[in-house]
């Protein structure tokens, strides 16, 4: 154990391996590690084996440029902004992408599980649907259940009954420990404390459930500040390994504190996710087509920025246009 | 003092003061985005003033001043009792027993109540992906009530859901995946289910049996209007005459209020 | 559900039956509900039922006035000012309580599964200990895991295979849901909103995992004020039942950023608990010779007070004598 | 540089001295109140600067100013990187996996590492009770080595203890309570186990079997004499020599830093 070790995007990004088995921070399409998941289209990795306690827009990025292989989650969307996941939908329509579905609740008990070292955890959230239907467990279709793939359980879940207070049929619901968590957080300290803003999300669970961590921080700052109220951090210094320090890495999802989602560029994404050739375009233009995330950030240009601009006291953008009104 | 009914409101509108009435005072309410989380703030700001709502992101009873956008956004967490992670929402909250309703969206349902957010077509070989189940099958797994909120057409409800997202009065039991009552496959975990839907062209509830039957019909549309757009045979027989129309007061307080940016009213 | 009710320290303890099973706020010394156990001794409660993660000075005042039935824990004393919980070990001998041991760890896995509404939580801590030797349950000896009161597991715990990732044997834990929790607080909101300062303990899951709950609230602050930080409060109102506004209500325990522990006072106290006759003699001059916490704190004195009393910035008190340097 | 070792020390300074030895630079040190508490902050200060320390009531790599006088106190989460609760420090630490070691005391221990902090006596009809387990087998379950720190009397250091607390090397497996290996218990749990047991008289390591043996015995002492104050036959055959004294500068740093008060060294 020890501090993490400070890299570029391009070296942290690098890291990963096609085939490796990844989680992210944030929720939809909040605290995202955007600049980290582009940075992986750029390096073409392939195959990844995604756990998500749920997707957003990053998700569909990485989709339509054919990263992944395996997406275990629950759901996939841009909110408001864009109401399915149409690249990943088209993956799992076309084979291509292997969709496992457990529920948002499930999902938390697989990651917190694997946060606690334990091997499941019991939950009575979704009996009784299809999410349970052994005919569609779709890993153990594609015979990976054989327990070849340490990371991938032997059963979709387990029911047992409950011997201790004699409640009936409870389900287990396996632990995920992926290989790399890849989290954008607001601050980090100058040995590796971490810190969010408002809700945490899965954050917290999501670190300690994976075996090497990715911090992506919005900005470093003194140890002793980030130390001075220690009840407000979400990971000590030892529990991460690599940090990255680059401003607006979680754009166009918004990051509490720090700036809103983008929603007319997210608006425009998805509208290109409909389609292999609108993706393309859009990559063309905002991914292939800027080397770098300090270009793409001027691509977007200072006033567009700023006007997603958190206000410092309500943690949200109050100057940008939201409705019709 | 009499009501003041409004003359003039949209589809949308009624769909969120119906379901702004079913939030009893005090309850603690699960939301999703968009029309549940303006019926549970127009409730809060009416009949229910001592409700509060818990969203899955993590926040606590917040009292936002500006609509969030989604159920993770920063403005949720505005005032809020706590905010913490998902964990909290699904664990600390939902599955610890406190939430009293959950306010849920689906794009088809069945006759039982069952709602599928998840494919078109068969699973295994689907037409179309929707977003997925999302946190609707938890909530509506161990809320005391659930009340759907749904666009109607007669494809969107059916006879059997092409895949059970989230669960009903009727449900496969596993591993068998014999259809029995709710209460058998959640034992004493059981807490309540689905009490009403709530859709542009009436109100739904459940009879013991667990079958959906028309409650009211929204005003401008007959019962057997909204029969002929199901595919199941709806029970209409016990049909107690029209919804009841949004007030003035009511309009006022969703467009000044509640969604005054027009995001999901425009 | 609701906003809580405002009661004193008498109205609040005489919502207490006899034989009911409680669980309190805090750590060994530290944070416990003094002046609500003190009350229960002056109103004679008999027989309670308690689960604690851990116990402490409070456990001991209320073994010592023959209040405890049943003690389901895994530790008693009072740290640095008394090594062991005499109280509680001379009924424990004498066969008037029925104590039931865990590990910490496993004490801690039963109010978790408690507070999320789960029958257990699975665990591999303390395995192969003679914790798990089923000669050592004693609430099966006492024949009271017949089912007959639900809040007595039918198992003190139970050993299953795991068949998700094939880890080996593992441990299920039972909940703990006590009738209530006993919370004593630094700050409490106009509406409910629960606050502690430092390190949270158990205290979030002991409010979750019990059917209701009383809060002893050093001090009553201004609901908007503590919402202003919502990521630092620990349970909303509606979870809150009933609130007593005492200050100095955790003494001689500490209260992180209010007061420290007050060692003289434990050391005097554990010297008393040493015997029958000691603890009648404490008892009759601290506890049933005061009639109110108001008279125990006029009786402790201001200088004595003030000399425990936090420094505001570093949370414990810089002015009092520790050791011997 | 030779080093400065001090000529006037009392027992408690070597046990402090030695413990602090056993930590790794960049180890999570899971510990407990009093000497536990010296010999991680001493190491903090000589030979592993980049340790961090993790106290069960929450508090995580907490950085003192003052000496906590117990594991849940206010001058733990000075400084700390997190402060949060129980559940953080068994499940999101320990269980998780993150700790190197853990630094325990106990009451009485056998040849395998096995510990009691129960009772004396047979349980069922104890002669005493003391505290309980505690942390002590938890952290003793999960972290990769632990240390035990305790005084060295004959009627301790016993053929068998009359109540495992604590897991050792050889252990009952229940339901069964056939004594196995530490690893057939664990299984794939199974991070490692008891490494030393310091006491006032030497310092004590396990074989491959799983056997306490005499790996230094402190100045002043004979191995002969550690094993006289052992009730099971010690294996005195792999003793080192004598256990390093303390340095001046180790002296000083548990007087006028560690423990500048005078809590735990008086």
């Amino acid at each position: 154990m020890g501090k993490p070790q400070k890299v570029t995007l391009k070296e942290a990004a690098a890291l990963i391996n096609d085939g490796d088995f990844l989680t992210f921070s944030g929720f939809t399409i909040w605290r995202r590690p955007m600049a980290f998941c582009y940075e992986m289209v750029r390096q073409g990795k392939k195959n990844l084996h995604l756990f998500e306690v749920n997707g957003g827009t990053h998700t569909e990025v990485l989709a339509g440029a054919g990263c992944i292989g395996i997406w275990e989650s629950c759901w996939v969307g841009h909110e408001l902004y864009g109401k399915l996941g149409e690249a990943l939908a088209a993956g799992q329509i076309d084979g291509s992408i292997i969709v496992e579905d457990y529920s948002h609740g499930q999902a938390v008990a697989r990651l917190l599980a694997g946060a606690y070292g334990l091997p499941f955890i019991p939950t009575a959230l979704s009996m009784g649907t299809d999410i349970l239907n052994p005919k569609y467990d779709n890993l153990k279709k594609a015979g990976l259940r054989d327990g070849s793939n340490p990371k991938i359980p032997l059963k979709k879940y387990d029911i047992v009954h409950d011997t201790l207070y004699d409640k009936g049929e409870i389900l287990l619901i396996p632990a995920a420990n992926p290989d790399w968590a890849v989290i954008y957080a607001s601050q980090i300290g100058t040995e590796g404390t971490v810190r969010v803003f408002s809700q945490r999300y899965v954050d917290v669970e999501a670190i300690k459930a994976a075996d090497k961590v990715i911090v992506i921080a919005e900005e470093v700052v003194p140890e002793e500040y980030i130390r001075q109220e220690p009840d407000r951090n979400i990971a000590p210094g030892y529990a991460v390994d690599y940090v990255v320090e680059l401003p607006w890495a979680a754009h166009p999802t918004g990051s509490q504190f720090n700036y809103d989602v983008d929603a007319d560029f997210m608006r425009a994404f998805y509208q290109a996710s409909k389609s292999k050739d609108g993706y393309k375009k859009w990559a063309d233009e905002w991914v292939y087509g800027v080397d770098s995330h300090e270009a793409y950030l001027e691509k977007l240009g200072v006033n567009h920025l700023q006007n997603l601009r958190a206000n410092t006291v309500m943690g949200y953008s109050t100057t940008m246009k939201r409705g019709t009104r | 003092m009499a009501k003041n009914y409004a003359t003039n409101y949209k589809p949308n509108d009624l769909l969120a003061v119906a379901s702004a009435r079913e939030v009893n005072d005090g309850d603690v309410v699960f939301a999703g985005t968009g029309l549940p989380m303006l019926a549970i703030m127009l409730a809060q700001k009416t009949t229910a003033p001592n409700s509060v709502c818990i969203y899955e992101a993590g926040s606590v009873d917040g009292r936002p001043v500006d609509l969030p956008a989604s159920v993770g956004d920063a403005r949720c967490a505005w005032q809020a009792s706590v905010a913490a992670g998902l964990t909290e929402a699904f664990y600390g909250q939902l599955h610890s027993g406190y939430v009293d309703l959950g306010f849920l969206g689906g794009a088809e349902i069945d006759q039982y109540g069952n709602v599928n957010t998840t494919v078109v077509g068969d699973y295994s070989a689907p037409k179309k992906r929707f977003t997925g189940s999302g946190g609707n099958p938890d909530i509506n797994s161990l809320a005391r009530r659930t009340v759907f909120i749904m666009v109607q057409e007669k494809r969107r409800f059916k006879e059997h859901v092409d895949y059970i997202t989230s669960p009903g009065w009727r449900l496969p039991k596993w591993p068998s995946g014999e259809f029995v009552h709710r209460k058998e496959v959640y034992g004493k975990f059981f807490q309540g289910g689905p009490s009403a839907v709530i859709t542009n062209m009436g109100v739904f509830r459940f009879d013991d049996d667990g079958i959906m039957y028309l409650d009211t019909v929204h005003p401008g549309f007959t019962a057997e209007q909204v029969k002929d757009n199901c595919l199941f045979d709806l029970n209409i027989s016990r049909c107690q005459g029209e919804t009841e129309r949004p007030t003035v007061e009511e309009i006022e307080l969703l467009y000044n209020e509640v969604d005054k940016e027009g995001i999901f009213l425009p």
